[in-house]
C-alpha cells in the first residue's frame, strides 16, 4: 500500500501539525504534544468533554474538537491508545471547574489509560466521569452489550454531550445524555479492503479480491462473516436488518444515520448505500432526522462503509440540531 | 544478593538490546490474533526505560517508578500500559528502602501481576502476560542468588507458554478470534518467555 | 477493484437520487433527471452560476449547489460530459432572468455541450457567458495555458462567482471575477493509483506497485513523470515549486490552498501534506488564507492529492471570505 | 434512388445490431488513448437511436433531426455530440424536403463534416472521426445506388483509417500522448471503419 509519509515514526506528529495548522480552531497542547484542544478553551464553569484514541481515524477523534462538541482530545500513535500522560493533560485542559466527562471508545487499552489518569487526577480535586461507545453490534451479542467496540456512531455521543455542556449543564447531567446517546446508537461496519499501519510491511488484514467482510472492526478485527460482494443494496438492507434488529425498547419513529465511509470508499458509493438505507427505513415506518453521509469516521485508506442509526428522543434530536463547530462537522442555527 | 537501582539499570538495557532478535517474532505473533504492533511497541517502550537516567535514584523503588513513567510516555498500547502499571505497584511496595533481596522478587511479580489484573479487567486464565507472570511469580520462590532469579523467570515463562498454547484467548483484541486462537501464541506471553530466556542465557 | 454498487448503468441516478435524498437544500431536476439545483430555487434578478460535468468526481460537480455558490448543475455518466439536454435545463432552471454564467472545466465534451445549450437558448432570450476551468498546470505549457484541463482549483471561481452573484451583481462582472478567479488559480495532482468506472473491467490507468505519477489528470491523463513513491515532503516541495514558477504577474503575498484528495488518500496524509506546503509558502513570503484540506474533487477511489493555489487579490479574498452553504463547504459570516 | 425515413431506420436498426461484435474492440483502441468509453458510448448512442420511432417522420430531414436528438439524450461524450452536430447539420440542409438522392449523399457527409469542425475546434489531419467522414465524402462523390454508396462509405472510412495510423492524434484526451498515439487506431475512425464495413459487407 502506497502513503504519502515521510518518516513513519513521524506519521502521527507531522499529522498533528498539519491538522492544528490547517485549522486555526484547534491548538496542539500538554508536555506530550498529544492533546489537540479549542484554541479558544473551555471557559470557566462549564463541564468538559474530552475524548481519546489511536491515530489513523480522522476525522475521529481529534476533528471533533470545537464548539458544541469535544473541549480536548488526547491521541495515541496509529491504532494505539493515547498515552496516560496525554490523557491527563486533556482532562486538565479540558477543565473549566465543574468537572470532566472522559467519551471514548471501549478499547482495553484507552479504558486502561483514561482510567489510570483519572485517579491521577483525583488528588488535583477534578472530577471525572466516564462513558465508553459501545456501538458496534458485530462485536458482541445483545446480552454482552457492554463488551462491545465503540466506532463511527460515538460522533452522536460527542453531539449531544457537547451541546449540553454548552449551555451550562452539570457533569451529572453531561454524562447520563453521552450515556443515553451511546444506549440508543448502533453501528455496522462491511469492509472491500484493508488499510496498513505506517511502517507496517503488511496490510492489516487481507481479503479475497472479489470478498466483502460484514461486521468488520475498525482495526481490521474480524467480523460476522465474509463472503463474495454483493449488491450495495443487498449489502445495505442486511446491514439496516441488524441495526433495526437491536432497536432499544423505547425508541420513538424518529432516527438520525449516519452513512460512514471507512476511508477509500467514495461518497458516491456512500449516496447508492444511503438511498436503499432510508427506502428501508421509511419502510419501516421510520423518519430519517439530519442524515450524514460521508467520511466520519475512517481507517485511513480502508474500504468499506459504516452504518449507524441513533434512534432519537426529543432530547437528543434538540441536541443533535444545536449549533456546533468543529473543522469537519458544522451545524449552523 | 541485593537489587540495586544500577542492576535494574543494567537488566532494562539487556532487554532493550534483546528486542532486536526478536521484535518482528512478536509483530507476527500479534498479527495472527491483534494488530500486529507488539514488538514495535516493546521495542519503543524498552529503548525509552533504557534511555531513563537511572543513576540518580536513591533507591530500587524509585527506579521502578521512573521506569513505568517512562512505559507510559512511550506508548499507550494495552501491554505498555499494564507493564507501566506493573511497575509502578511493585515499585510502590518496596518504596523508601535502600536495598530489596532478590528473595523478594516472588512477592513484587506478585504484586505487579495483581495491579494488572486490577487495571486491566482480565482473569487469570485468559491467556495473556498475567498467566507469564503469575508462572514467574510461583518460580522464583525460593530464588535467592540473581543467577537463580534468572533461570527461574526463564523457566516460568516458557512453562506458561507452552501451557496455554493450546487454550483460547480470551481477553483483548485476541478474543474475537474465539477458537481460531488455540494452538496460537499469546504475543504478550510470547514477549516475556522470549526477553527472559535471553536473560537467562 | 470491488465497489458498492448495483447494477453499474444505474449508478449515477441511485447515487443523485441518494445525494438529493441526504440534502434537503439539492434537488434533482429537468426532464433529463440530471440537473441538480438549490431547493430554494435562484430568485427573480439573481444572475445564475451553472456548472456541470461528468460523474466520479464528488463533491464536484453537484455537491456546491447552494446559497453562495452554484445555482444548478448539469451531471453526466461517470466521466463523460452532460448531454446537452441536461445543459439546456441546468441554465433555464439557473435562469433568474439576468443571465446565467457556464463555468466549467475544460473538456472538450463539456464544451461542445454548453456552447450547443446556449445556442438553443439564445431563443428564449436567456443571455448566456462562459468561463471554463484551465487550472491544471501539467496538462500544458505557460504558452498554452487556456489549453490546460480545469481540475480542483474550480471551485474558488465557483466561491467567488457564487458570492458576488449573491449581491446581486450583474451577469458581466459575475463572468469577470469568475475569469480573474481562474486566472489566478494552478493546480496539480499526483496519482498513486487508479480507480475504475463502474462497469469496465479495468483501473483507469496503471502504475507499479511502487510508483507515483506527478500531474496526472484526474480521469487518469497521462502525467509529467512516473518514478518510484517519494517521501511526502519530497512530493509536497516539487509540486508547491511547480505551483509558484506559475505565479501570476500581478500576485499579491495573500494565498489560499486547496490540499485535496483524490479519494482514497486519507486525510492523515493531507494534512502531513498540508505542513510541508504550507512551510514552503511560508519560506517565500506568502500568507496562507483559509487553507481547504479533505475530499473536494475526487475521482472516486483514486489515490493521491492535488494542491490548488487561488494568488488572491483583495476582492476574491473578501467574496472566498462570504457566507456560502452547501453540503460540503460551508463558509460563516 | 432515394433516401426515405424508413431507410434511414433501417439503417440505423443495421449499426445498432452491428455494435454487438465491436463494442469490446472500440473500448480497448480507446483505453490506450482515452478513456475507454468509445464503444459503450456509441451502443447506448444507436440503442435509443433505434427505438426512435421514425415512422411518424415526414421527409427524411426530420428523422435526421429526431436521431440527433436521440443521440443527445443518450450522451454527453465528445463523439456522441458532434455526431448529433452532424445528423442535425445534415438534416437542416434537406428539410422540408420529401425525398433525397444518395447522390446528395457526399454533399450531406461535407455538411456534417464541417458543422462538427465548427463545433468540436480540431481540424482535418488531427486524426478523428473527421478525417474519416472527409474521406467518406470524397469516395461518396459519384454513388447514386445505394449499393455503391454502402460499398464507398466502407472504402472512405478504411482508406482513412489506414492513412491515419502512422501519424499523432492531434486533439481531445488523445492529444496528451502525443508521438505515443503514432502506429494507434484513433477510436472514433475505427468506429466508423468498421460500422460501415458491417453495412457494406
Ligand atoms: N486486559 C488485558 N489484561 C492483560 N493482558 C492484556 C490485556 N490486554 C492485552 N493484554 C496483553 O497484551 C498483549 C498485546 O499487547 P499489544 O499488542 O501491545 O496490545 P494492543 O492490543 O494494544 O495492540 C496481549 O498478547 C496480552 O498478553
Ligand atoms: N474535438 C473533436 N473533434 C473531432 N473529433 C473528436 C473530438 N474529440 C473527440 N473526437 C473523436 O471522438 C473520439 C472519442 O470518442 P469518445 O470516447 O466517445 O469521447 P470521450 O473523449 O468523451 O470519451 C476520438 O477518437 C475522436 O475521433
Ligand atoms: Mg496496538
Ligand atoms: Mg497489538
Ligand atoms: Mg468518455
Ligand atoms: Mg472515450
Amino acid at each position: 500500500m502506497k502513503k504519502l509519509l515521510n518518516d513513519p515514526r513521524d506519521f502521527v506528529d507531522e499529522m498533528l501539525d498539519g491538522l492544528v495548522s490547517a485549522h486555526s480552531t484547534l491548538k496542539l497542547g500538554g508536555e506530550s504534544a498529544r492533546v489537540v484542544h479549542r484554541a479558544s478553551g473551555t471557559w470557566q464553569g462549564k463541564v468538559g468533554v474530552v475524548s481519546g484514541g489511536g491515530s489513523g481515524h480522522l476525522p475521529l477523534f481529534t476533528g471533533y474538537v470545537g464548539e458544541g462538541l469535544l473541549d480536548a482530545c488526547s491521541i495515541g500513535n496509529v491504532f494505539e491508545g493515547p498515552t496516560v500522560g496525554s490523557c491527563v493533560e486533556a482532562i486538565q485542559i479540558a477543565n473549566g471547574g465543574r468537572g470532566v466527562l472522559r467519551l471514548y471508545g471501549n478499547y482495553g487499552g484507552d479504558r486502561m489509560n483514561f482510567d489510570m489518569a483519572g485517579e491521577m487526577l483525583e488528588d488535583d480535586g477534578i472530577r471525572t466521569t466516564t462513558v465508553l461507545g459501545t456501538d458496534d453490534v458485530a462485536s458482541a451479542g445483545p446480552a454482552e452489550r457492554t463488551k462491545r467496540r465503540g466506532v463511527a456512531g460515538i460522533i452522536y455521543a460527542y453531539k449531544t454531550a457537547g451541546a449540553l455542556a454548552e449551555t451550562g449543564a452539570d457533569l451529572d447531567a453531561v454524562t447520563a445524555i453521552a450515556q443515553r446517546t451511546v444506549d440508543r446508537t448502533r453501528t455496522i461496519g462491511v469492509a472491500l479492503a484493508p488499510c496498513q499501519v505506517p511502517g507496517s510491511n503488511k496490510p492489516s488484514f487481507t481479503l479475497g479480491a472479489d470478498e466483502i467482510e460484514m461486521g468488520m472492526g475498525i482495526h481490521g478485527e474480524p467480523g460476522i462473516w465474509r463472503d463474495k460482494l454483493k449488491p450495495a443494496d443487498a449489502v445495505a438492507d442486511e446491514m439496516i436488518e441488524r441495526l433495526l434488529a437491536e432497536k432499544p425498547n423505547n425508541a420513538s419513529t424518529r432516527v438520525s444515520i449516519l452513512v460512514n465511509s471507512l476511508g477509500a470508499t467514495p461518497l458516491e458509493e456512500l449516496f447508492i448505500l444511503f438511498r436503499q438505507a432510508r427506502k428501508q427505513l421509511e419502510a419501516q415506518g421510520l423518519a430519517i432526522v439530519q442524515p450524514l453521509v460521508g467520511h466520519y469516521a475512517t481507517s485511513m485508506e480502508m474500504a468499506g462503509a459504516s452504518f449507524s442509526l441513533c434512534f432519537l428522543d426529543e432530547e437528543i434530536e434538540k441536541l443533535l440540531a444545536a449549533p456546533a463547530h468543529c473543522p469537519f462537522w458544522k451545524v449552523s442555527a | 544478593m541485593s537489587i540495586t537501582p544500577s542492576a535494574i539499570a543494567s537488566v532494562v538495557e539487556r532487554l532493550h538490546m534483546a528486542m532486536d532478535g526478536i521484535e518482528q517474532r512478536l509483530n507476527e505473533a500479534d498479527a495472527k490474533l491483534g494488530d500486529g504492533d507488539t514488538g514495535g511497541m516493546l521495542a519503543r517502550v524498552l529503548a525509552k526505560m533504557a534511555e531513563t537516567d537511572l543513576s540518580g535514584a536513591v533507591d530500587p523503588g524509585t527506579a521502578l517508578t521512573a521506569l513505568a513513567k517512562a512505559a507510559t510516555i512511550a506508548t499507550g498500547s494495552s501491554l505498555g500500559t499494564l507493564l507501566a502499571t506493573g511497575l509502578m505497584a511493585a515499585g510502590r511496595t518496596i518504596k523508601g528502602r535502600e536495598s530489596v533481596r532478590v528473595g523478594e522478587l516472588s512477592e513484587m511479580v506478585a504484586v505487579a501481576r495483581d495491579a494488572m489484573i486490577a487495571r486491566g479487567g482480565a482473569s487469570l486464565g485468559d491467556k495473556t502476560v498475567l498467566d507469564s507472570l503469575d508462572a514467574v511469580a510461583d518460580a522464583l520462590k525460593g530464588a535467592t542468588t540473581s543467577a537463580q532469579a534468572a533461570h527461574a523467570v526463564a523457566q516460568g515463562a516458557a512453562t506458561a507458554l507452552e501451557a496455554f498454547r493450546s487454550r483460547p484467548n480470551r481477553i483483548g483484541r485476541a478474543r474475537m478470534f474465539g477458537d481460531g486462537t488455540v494452538g496460537l501464541d499469546d504475543p504478550g506471553m510470547l514477549a516475556v518467555k522470549e526477553l527472559a530466556a535471553k536473560l537467562a542465557g
